[in-house]
Order: C-alpha cells, then structure tokens, then sequence
C-alpha cells in the first residue's frame, strides 16, 4: 500500500486575498467589502480561511458555522459569485488570489456573512414536513422496500443550508415564495409511502406563492451542495398537482410489519 | 453597545439544547403535557443544526430477536464495552427501550435503511457482537436530527428559539428557576422563566484540538452545571475515535470497518489481528485508539502535517458499489477535504477526541437532583456507557434518556404546580453578567488561550497518559484559567457577537478542561478509555467507581459512586 | 436590524454561475415580456386596418422608419427569433414541468451533478434548439426575401 | 381558481397558440389568399414598397375578410390574451407580492386583457363585417 498524497498540507502554498462583505447594524453603515490577505495551506476551506481571519486578523468578523463536515448547513455563502458552503469549498480549488464573499442573497443580511434564515425556516414548516397518518401509536414498523425508500431518499439529504432559494430567481423577488427546499420537502413526504398528508399539504402548495412559482430554472438545483436537486421534486410535485386536476390521487399508506411486541419483546 | 434589552419569557418548561436529546426530550414532552405545558426549546445554533447532525454509523438497538439477538446480548456487550464501570440496572434499561424508540423514529420519517423485505436493516459495529446499528446511509444522525426536528413542528404548544447563548442557570436553594440566555442576533439578554429545564448541550469536545466535534460542542451546559454545583460523572473518560480524518478530524465513521474496511499501518499490516484477534477492525474504540497510537509511536505510521502521524483505512474490500450506497458521505468527505476519493485511495487517519462519556450526575429519568432539573444525552451521565461507549450506542441513548427526561419532567409538571419567581436581583445579575463579560480585563486574547488549551489537551490528556503530562498539563490548565478571567473582547456590539461567545466558551472549555484532567491524574488505573502508562491494568479493587467532582467554593472537591452490578461480574476484557 | 439583501429583478440579467436551465430562464421571461408588448402593439396596429388605406399605410411606413430603412424587418426578425424561443422552449418547459421526461428520484452520487437539470432534458434543448434555429431561419429568409423554404 | 387549474390552461394556451401562431404565420405567406406572398418588397433603393407585397393593405384586408382567417385570429387572440396577461400577473405578481398589490395586480392585468381582447376581437369582427376602406 503506497503513502496517501497529503503532500503540502500543513504548509502554506500562497497567500490569498479574501474579500468580505462586511455590514454591522449598529455602526449605520452599509455594507462594504474589506480585503484581508490570509496563507492558505493545503485542504483550507474557505470557512477554514474565514476563522483564520476571525482568529488572527478581526475578531469582529461574523459567519455562521458548526460542524466544518458539510452536514449542518450553517455556513452557506456566495463565494465568487456561486452559492456554497464555506466549508465545503477549497480555497485552492477555487484558483483564483481573490476570493470574494458575500452573504446569501434573498435574505436579510444580520451581520457581515450572517443571513436572517426565518424565512427559510417558515416556508419548510408551513408545507408540514412530518409523517401525517391518523394513528397516534402505531404497533408495527411500516414496511418500506428499498425501491420504495429510494422514491423519496434523495431529498431527505437536504441540510436547510438555504442556498438554493438564493440561487433562486423566483426568490429573489417573490419573498412569499415557498422556495425549493420548502417545496422539495413537501415532496419529500407526499411521496414517502408512510405518509397519509397530501390532502392537508394541497392548499399551501397551490397556492399562489407555492409550486407553480417555480419556471425551472434549476439554479437550486446547480447549487445544492447535497445533491438534492430540488428542481426535480417540485416537477414531480406538480405532475401530482395536474394529474390531480383530473384523477382524484390517492396514497395508499405503507403496510405494517409485525407488531410491536413481536419485534422488539417491548409492547 | 451597553443597552440590554432584558426581556423575560414565563415557561412551564425549558429545553436547552437541540440535539437528539433536547429534540426528542421536546416531543416527549409536548405529548405527555397534552397541550396544557408551555414549553420552549433553546439552542445556541439554528434548531436543526445541533452537533447531533455529525453522527454518521448508526443506532443500536435490538430489532431481530428472531434471527439470534437479544437484549442481555446487547446490554453484554455495552457492559463488556464501557470495561465494568457502566450501571448494569441502567444498561438493562436503555437496551429495552433502545428499539421502541428506533421504532418510534420510524414511524416519523425517518428514511432507515432497508431490507429486501421492506424491514428495517441494520450494520455490524465495534464492539457489537451483532450486527444491530441501525442506519440510514453513513448520516443517521442527520435523518434522525432532521426527522424529530420536523416532528417536532407538529406540536403547537412548543415554541423554537434559534440562537439563544445560554450562560447561566438560575439555582438557588437546589431549586431551579431559570435559565439565562442571549439572543444572539439581537444582542438581547432574555430571562427564561421556567418550572423546570432539561439541559441538553451536548459534550466538552472542543476541549481538544483535533477531535470529530462540531466547533460549537463547547461543554457549556457541563461548565454551568459545575460552576452550580451539580455533580460531575466520570468527566475524565474521553473517548478517541479510531478514524478522524488527517488534518482536520473530520469523522470516518466506524460504519466504514463495519462494511468491511480495514486499519493497515506504514507496513501494509492489518495490524489490528495482532491486538484484536477475534474482533479485529470492529473492537471497540479504546482498544483500536490505543493500538492505532501504539502502531504510530513505535514507527509503524506515516508522517502527517503538524506532528499529526497517521495510519490509513483501506477501503477497498468494501466494494465500489457499496461505497456508493451506504458510504457516500464519508466519500464525499474524503474528496472534499484530503482530496483522496476512498474509492481509489485509503484514507489517512488517527485517533480523534470524539466522545464524553461522563457528565452531570443523573438518574435513568434524567433528573439532576436539583428540583426542576433534568439533563440528557450527552450532557448527562447516567452511566451506560461507563469508561467507553460502544459506537451507536450514543445516538440511541439520545432518543431514549431524551425521552426520559421530557416525560418525566411533563408529568412532574402536571402533577404539581409549585411556581418559581423571579426577583428584581435576577435581572441586574443577568444584566451585570453581560456587562462584565464585555469588560477589557487584561491583555489576553480568548482565542490565543483557546488554541494553548487544545495544544495541552492534545499532548497531555491524549490517549496515553501518564501522571507526568496530566501534572504538567493541569498546571497550563490553572494558568489558562487564571489568564481566561483577564482578556480583552475585541468587538463590544451586541449583533451577533461571536467574539463574546468565543470568550465565554473558552472559559468554560478552561474550567472543563481541570475537570477532566484533575479526575485523570486521581484515577490511577487504565479502564477503557482512560489509558495510565504508569498504571496500565485495571484495578477493579481500587476504582470500580465512579468519579464525582463537585465544584464547592471554586475547589474541586472529588467524591466517589458506586457501580450497580446486576448479572455480569467484571472479567477481563479480551476481544 | 437586519438588512435586506434581495436579488431582484436584476438577476434575470445574472444568469452566470449557474446551469443552462437558468439561462433558459431569464430567456423566457425576457422574450415573453417582449412579444406580450409586441402583441398588445400589434393588436392595435392592425386595428388601424379600419381606417382605410392611407392610415394603414402611413402606420407601415412609420413602424419601419423610425430608425433606419431596415427596421421593419429587422424588428419582425427579432420577435421572430423570440417567438421561437419562446414557443419551443415553453414546449419543453410545459413537458418538464409536468414531471415528464425528467428522471425518476435517484441516489446522488458524488460528485453531485443535478440529473432533472441534464438528460432528456438535455435533449429537449437540442432538439427544441435545432428547431429552433430552423423556424427562425425559414422566416428571416422569407421575411427578407418573401422566399419559403 | 385554483393555481394548478390556471396554470393548467397556460401551458395549453401556450400549445395552442403555437398550432395558431405557425398558422398566422402561413396566412401572411405561403398560405395567404393573394397573388403576392411576399412580405415586403423593396424598391431600388432599398425602400419597402407599400403597393405590394402581403402587407399591402388589399391584401391584409382579403386574409382579413375570410372567415377562416378571421376565426383563426379570434381563437389566437383569445388565447394570446389570457396567455400573455395572466404571464404578467405572474410576473408582476411576484415582483410585488402580497395580498393587496396581488389583487390589484390581478384586477389590472384582467381589465387590461379584456381592452386587448376587445379591441382585437372589434377589428377582426368589423373587418368580416365589410370594415375597412
Ligand atoms: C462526528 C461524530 C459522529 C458520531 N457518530 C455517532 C454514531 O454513529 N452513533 C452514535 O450512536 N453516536 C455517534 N456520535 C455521538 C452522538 O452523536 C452524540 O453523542 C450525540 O449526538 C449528542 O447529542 P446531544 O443531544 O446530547 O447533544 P448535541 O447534539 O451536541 O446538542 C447540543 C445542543 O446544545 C446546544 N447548546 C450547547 N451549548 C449551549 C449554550 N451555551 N446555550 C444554548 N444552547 C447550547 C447546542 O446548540 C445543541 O443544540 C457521534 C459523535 C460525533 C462527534
Ligand atoms: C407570441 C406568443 C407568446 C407570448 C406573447 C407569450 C408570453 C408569455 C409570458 C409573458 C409568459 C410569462 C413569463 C414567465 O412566466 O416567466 C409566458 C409564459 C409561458 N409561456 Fe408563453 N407566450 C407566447 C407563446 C408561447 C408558446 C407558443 C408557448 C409554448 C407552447 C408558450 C409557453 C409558455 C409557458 C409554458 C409559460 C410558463 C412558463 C413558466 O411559468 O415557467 N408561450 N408566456
Ligand atoms: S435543497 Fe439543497 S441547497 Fe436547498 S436547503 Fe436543502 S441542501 Fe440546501
Ligand atoms: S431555482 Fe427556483 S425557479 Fe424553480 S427550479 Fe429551482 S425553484
Ligand atoms: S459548517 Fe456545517 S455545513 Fe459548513
């Protein structure tokens, strides 16, 4: 087995030039762009580039972040003008001696890299993204076969990062807009074979600011760093929507497995 | 700066924390109080971004009795795991309820992974001797933070706070009151007035450098909870997972040698047949840590950057298809981050601070011993996971004393209606406590003593330890403490100000830090992940205890607690 | 106090950075807008044919004067070109965003590329955009030369 | 009505007005019922020539005064109209979102429709009528 080609980690490679946006309220200023010039190692993210900054160079700079893994979906940012996540982003990746770093559009902006996500996180409750079934205790699991489970899979990988509905023009002037995660999530449960809740869904989802405010523009898509591609749930949404139009749609509801006890020796 | 708007919330019950424990601690709660609680869930970061969103392997929990599992098999290896010192009445507990609430998640949602039949499918895990964590992918933790976050939308009656700091709680009296916080993108101090709370914050991970945590797991709930003297629990085992990822730590999750992969050193060697025979890649945590250390210390391990000397995890038994399936995350970890896709490369790795096993002293119904106070997960200490956890052990421990404790404290809610009041000196403390925090005190920079604190932690209260390091190493701990009451906060705004949450953090990773390293050097013996070089066998005469550190008049003072032993009497722990 | 940090409109104009489907976007409404207001000036020139020839005559030669000898055409050209856009492209819109000739849910794999974004909807374009280079052709030539192809 | 229902009936228009567009199309062409189908024609110097061509006013007037052409028209504009005014609703409506502006909006974009549509419809009708000079 040869070495793993960690070559140049741990050793600064160039220096870069980030350019951040930055804004805080209190001072009345708007925003403005500050340059900081920071080394970047090998394997250093943006996010890795923005604490440098934070730690070293400003402590006054803000961003949200946690997990630097790509899963919490804290540190969404435009970066060069594409949504990411800052910490799923290589600096030297990007190739450029400019990064430049702004705040997700199509939210208010709290503080420098920091947007107001209230919005992202009203529009994901208002569709009702939980299992809607009439039982309050089940006594079995569901049953649910991996081809079943794969109809749905691919979006409960969203990590509400929120940078598809910056990438999304409908977003960017329609703040009523349910956006594509919001959207992409209700899908996510309607087809879901547990799930019983597509009638109680249907008025948020036709309405006037919900699915049929998506022109495909795919740009949620492009951007997902989960590969959830939002875009295609919400088409799949509203085929279910104009076939309802005609045929009444009906889930079935997934079958139950063995009862509780027999299962788990717990009733 | 310097105007805090104090606004003050009225509570039946407040959660702080929105891990799995706080999230499934909500719902149980909001079912059981029927509506009638008011109850608030609070976090430091936006709800469904708990540091619970890491766990990548999976959940145990025993779901096949049929086919040749059973709960005296899993409380058996959780026991043989935690090297004795877990409570046997507790661990007979938890395995019960463990699949009720697997269950349970999967009547919410959550996308498990399946079985051709449609049943719920389950994956080999160290330590296991069946194969019962139950997955989705490699981001359990995800789907099951994301399925009880959504699930917990459907209850009206609890309301979500996104970015609360927590710093302080209000005791007195061994009663609980209230909890203090502030609201981070306002700036705002907020009392929380409450009848109760459940603290759920989660470990002390970031006490270490290079370790698999999310940056915020900065042991508050612990800090605070010491710092009002609730008892502290076996703080000093801190489990090391096997496969962080070089340089950054980033899990591998032990799903990845439970689909088949393997620890090989510079040599090629699957070395782990040498200290494992039976178990090989899938013994437990503390024994692959140590043998992995073992390898690289003796010169069997590859240089890495920053001194941080790695073996490689060789993925290539897996298969490329499976990889895909039941492994993407971590693929897409490698490529993101080294650059190396597991596909055609191993991964280069090494033990990584992952896990806190001790915590606030508790009961199996989480509760503190302070009256209208309860604490879960990760925070909490009820001991089924003594002196090391068994991987997929911790999520399912989420979910189950998470449901404890919501309920118990809903039922206790209902069935008494003693209230809690605030006084004028509440606020002005809440108030002064901020005012103080953004006071220049000294010349020092909350992030230069976080950085030393993590370069301490890394070398002296590693894997290995010896009375030498922990010696020297709580000598730096006392200086960092000192120097952490005399520092400067840069930025004096109130919007989201991250310099003054670094700040109270670190002071609270410093007080943790002693903690840890003050019970590491009394307990001289080796058990499970606490490993003395000095004292490298287990003393079951001396220390089949556990640790108690109670903070009296800003002392540590160290008490001891019995371990319940029910069926298994301590053997020697061979795998 | 936060700060509204809304796109706008202005990022139709931005369709950079993201996949062709955004082009394809910002394409449509743009066209769409242009021939709504063509049509709504269209409705009423043509009304003017009731007013006799001489009216008619002066509204051609005015539309086609304004700016130059060619204008006519070269405006008829224009919306042309957007009608076929716009109607080949609202074709393949009215299929994909009624779910069909997308793919079915899928496992991402990494590195992750959209899959409802390419594949037959990959095809739709090239095919829709052979065509539509073809209708736009045969009517420029006629427009210019009053030869059908 | 409801959202989908409209939208519904926007892509169909859409379709249709496609089928009646290309239609359109032939009628000022290949189909057209005069001697002359070309467009227009330019004299020496390169200027439209306004006595010839389908674009002279007695040709207009012939695809006018048949039936066929005329009913093509009236069902083109029909659909054109809700097509392209209930697009501008869309668009407008997301420009400015919200309850009041959304229900102005709509008002406006139906009032505005209905003047095209009838201004449309007053042309093609009087012209079958023997309008025109
Ligand atoms: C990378 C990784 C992978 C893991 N994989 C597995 C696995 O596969 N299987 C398994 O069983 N276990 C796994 N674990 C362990 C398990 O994930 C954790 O033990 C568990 O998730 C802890 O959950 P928790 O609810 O106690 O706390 P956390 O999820 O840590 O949540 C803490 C909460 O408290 C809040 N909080 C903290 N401080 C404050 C404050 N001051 N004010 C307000 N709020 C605050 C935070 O915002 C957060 O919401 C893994 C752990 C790691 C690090
Ligand atoms: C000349 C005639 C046409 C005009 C003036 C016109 C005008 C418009 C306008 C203004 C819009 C709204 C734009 C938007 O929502 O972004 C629109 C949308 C649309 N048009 Fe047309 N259109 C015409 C022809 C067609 C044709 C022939 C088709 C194809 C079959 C078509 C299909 C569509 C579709 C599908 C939409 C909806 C787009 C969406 O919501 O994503 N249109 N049109
Ligand atoms: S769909 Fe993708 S981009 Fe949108 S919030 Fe979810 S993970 Fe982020
Ligand atoms: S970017 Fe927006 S327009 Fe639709 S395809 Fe995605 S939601
Ligand atoms: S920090 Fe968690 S996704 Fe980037």
């Amino acid at each position: 087995m040869q070495e793993v080609a960690l070559k140049g980690f741990g050793e600064v490679v160039k220096t870069v030039t980030l350019r951040i946006r930055r804004y805080d309220p209190e001072s009345g200023e708007p925003p403005k762009y500050v340059e900081y010039k920071v080394p970047v190692q090998m394997g250093m993210t943006v996010l890795d580039g923005i604490l440098y900054v934070k730690e070293h160079l400003d402590h006054t700079v803000s961003a949200r972040y946690s997990c630097r893994m790509g899963i919490c979906g804290s540190c969404g940012m435009i970066i060069n003008g594409r949504e990411r996540l800052a910490c799923q982003t290589q600096i030297l990746e990007l190739g450029k001696d400019l990064v430049k770093i702004d705040p997700m559009g199509n939210y208010g902006t709290v503080k420098d890299l920091v947007p107001d996500l209230t919005k992202l996180f009203r529009n994901h409750e208002s569709v009702k993204p939980y299992v809607i079934r009439d039982e309050e205790e089940p006594k079995g699991e569901y049953l649910q076969t991996p081809e079943q489970r794969e109809s749905y899979a691919m979006f409960t990988d969203c990590i509400m990062c929120g940078l598809c509905l910056s990438a999304c023009p409908t977003n960017a002037t329609d703040e009523l807009y349910l956006g594509p995660q919001a959207l992409a999530q209700a899908f996510r449960y309607i087809s879901d074979n547990r799930d019983l809740g597509l009638n109680e869904r249907l008025n948020v989802l036709d309405s006037k600011h919900g699915v049929w405010r998506c022109h495909f523009s795919g740009a949620c898509s492009d951007v997902c760093p989960k590969g959830v591609d939002p875009a295609l749930g919400i088409q799949l949404l509203r085929q279910l929507l104009t076939s309802n139009v005609f045929v009444k749609f009906e889930q079935k509801g997934a079958p139950k497995g063995p009862d509780r006890k027999s299962v788990t020796g717990v009733s | 700066m310097a105007i805090y708007l104090v606004e003050i919330f009225d509570y039946d019950l407040v959660i702080v924390g929105s891990g799995l424990a706080g999230l499934r601690a909500a719902i149980e709660a909001a079912k059981v109080g029927k509506g009638k609680l008011r109850i608030a869930i609070i976090a430091k970061n936006q709800l469904m971004r708990p540091h619970s969103i890491s766990a990548e392997g999976g959940s145990a929990a025993v779901l096949y009795m049929d086919e040749g599992d059973s709960f005296d098999l899993h409380a058996y290896d959780t026991i043989k795991g935690s090297d004795y010192l877990a409570d046997q009445d507790a661990v007979e507990f938890f395995v019960r309820q463990c699949p009720v609430d697997i269950l349970e998640l999967e009547h919410w949602g959550i996308p498990w992974a399946r079985r051709e039949d449609g049943r719920i499918a389950q994956r080999p895990f160290g330590g296991h001797s069946y194969p019962r964590a139950t997955f989705a992918a490699d981001r359990t933790g995800f789907y099951e933070v994301h399925t009880l976050y959504d699930t917990m939308l459907k209850y009206g009656n609890i309301d979500k706070f996104h970015e609360q700091f927590v710093y302080d709680f209000l005791i007195d009296n061994n009663t609980f009151r209230g909890v203090l916080a502030f609201d981070i993108p306002t700036g705002e101090i907020r009392i929380f007035k409450a009848r109760a709370a459940i603290i759920a914050t989660g470990g002390l991970g970031r006490l270490y450098g290079y370790t698999t945590y999310s940056h915020l797991v900065t042991g508050d709930g612990l800090a605070i909870a010491l710092r009002r003297g609730l008892r502290m629990k076996d703080l000093e085992f801190v489990q090391f997972h096997p496969t962080g990822l070089v340089p950054s730590g980033i899990l591998i999750t032990e799903g990845v040698r439970g689909d088949g992969g393997i620890l090989r050193n510079a040599k090629g060697e699957r070395f782990m047949e040498k200290y494992a025979p039976s178990k090989k890649d899938l013994a437990p945590r503390d024994i692959i840590s140590r043998s992995m250390m073992t390898e690289i210390l003796e010169g069997r391990g590859y240089k890495g950057p920053d001194g941080l000397d790695y073996l490689l995890l060789d993925f290539s038994p897996i298969g490329d298809e499976k990889i895909k399936e039941k492994l993407s995350q971590v693929r897409e970890i490698g490529i993101h981050y080294v650059g190396l896709d597991p596909l055609k490369s191993p991964l280069p790795v090494r033990p990584s601070a992952h896990y806190t096993m001790g915590g606030i002293d508790i009961t199996t119904t989480g509760y503190t011993g302070v009256t209208g106070l309860w604490a879960a997960g990760e925070a909490g200490c009820i001991s089924i996971h003594g002196s090391n956890r068994l991987g997929s052990n911790s999520t399912s421990e989420c979910v189950v004393f998470g449901k404890q404790a919501g309920g118990d404290s809903a039922k206790w809610l209902l069935s008494n209606d003693k209230q809690v009041n605030l006084s004028e000196g509440d606020r002005a403390y809440a108030e002064n406590f901020i005012a103080d925090a953004y006071k220049d005190k000294g010349d020092n920079d909350p992030y230069d003593i976080k950085r030393e604190l993590w370069k301490t932690m890394d070398r002296d209260a590693y894997v290995f330890r010896n009375e030498k390091d922990l010696t020297e190493g709580l000598k730096i701990v006392r200086g960092l403490i000192e120097r952490s009451g005399k520092i400067t906060i840069a930025e004096k705004g109130n919007v989201y100000n991250q310099n003054l949450i670094a700040s109270l953090e670190m002071k609270n990773l410093v007080e943790l830090a002693e903690v840890v390293i003050y019970g590491a050097l009394q307990r001289k013996e080796s058990r499970g992940s606490h490993f003395r070089t000095d004292f490298p066998k287990r003393d079951d005469d001396n220390y089949l205890k556990h640790t108690i550190i109670q903070k009296v008049g800003g002392e540590l003072k160290l008490s001891y607690k019995p371990v319940t032993l029910t069926k298994w009497k301590p053997e020697a722990r061979v795998y | 106090m936060t700060i509204e940090n809304k796109k706008g409109w202005i990022s139709w104009f931005n369709p950079f950075k993201y996949g062709t489907d955004r082009w394809m976007y910002s394409l449509h409404r743009l066209t769409g807008i242009a021939l709504g207001l063509y049509l709504i000036a269209h409705v009423w020139e043509t009304s003017n044919i009731l007013n006799g020839p001489i009216t008619w005559n002066k509204i051609m030669v005015d539309l086609d004067y304004p700016f130059g000898q060619h204008f006519g055409p070269l405006i008829l050209s224009l919306i042309l070109i957007a009608a076929a856009y716009h109607a080949l492209n609202g074709i393949r819109l009215t299929i994909v965003e009624n779910g069909l000739m997308l793919p079915r849910p899928y496992r991402p794999e990494y590195p992750y590329k959209a899959k409802s974004t390419r594949g037959l909807n990959d095809v739709l374009k090239i095919v829709l955009g052979i065509l539509m280079i073809i209708t736009a052709a045969i009517g420029i030539i006629y427009i210019y030369t009053g030869v059908i192809v | 009505m409801k959202e989908s229902q409209i939208m519904l009936i926007q892509y169909l228009t859409g379709v249709l007005i496609l089928v009646l567009g290309a239609l359109h199309f032939l009628a000022i062409s290949a189909l057209a019922p005069t001697k002359d189908k070309v467009l227009y024609h330019y004299g020496t110097t390169g200027v439209h020539n306004l006595t010839n061509g389908t674009l002279y006013y007695y040709n207009v007037k012939k695809i006018y005064t048949s039936l066929a052409w005329g009913s093509v028209f009236e069902l083109l504009l029909t659909f054109l109209v809700f097509h392209i005014f209930n697009g501008f609703r869309i668009i407008l409506s997301e420009q400015f979102p919200g309850g009041r502006s959304e229900k102005i909006i709509t008002y406006a974009m139906l009032i505005a429709a209905l003047v095209v549509f009838v201004w449309g419809t007053r042309t093609i009708v009087l012209m079958l009528y023997g309008g025109g000079v």
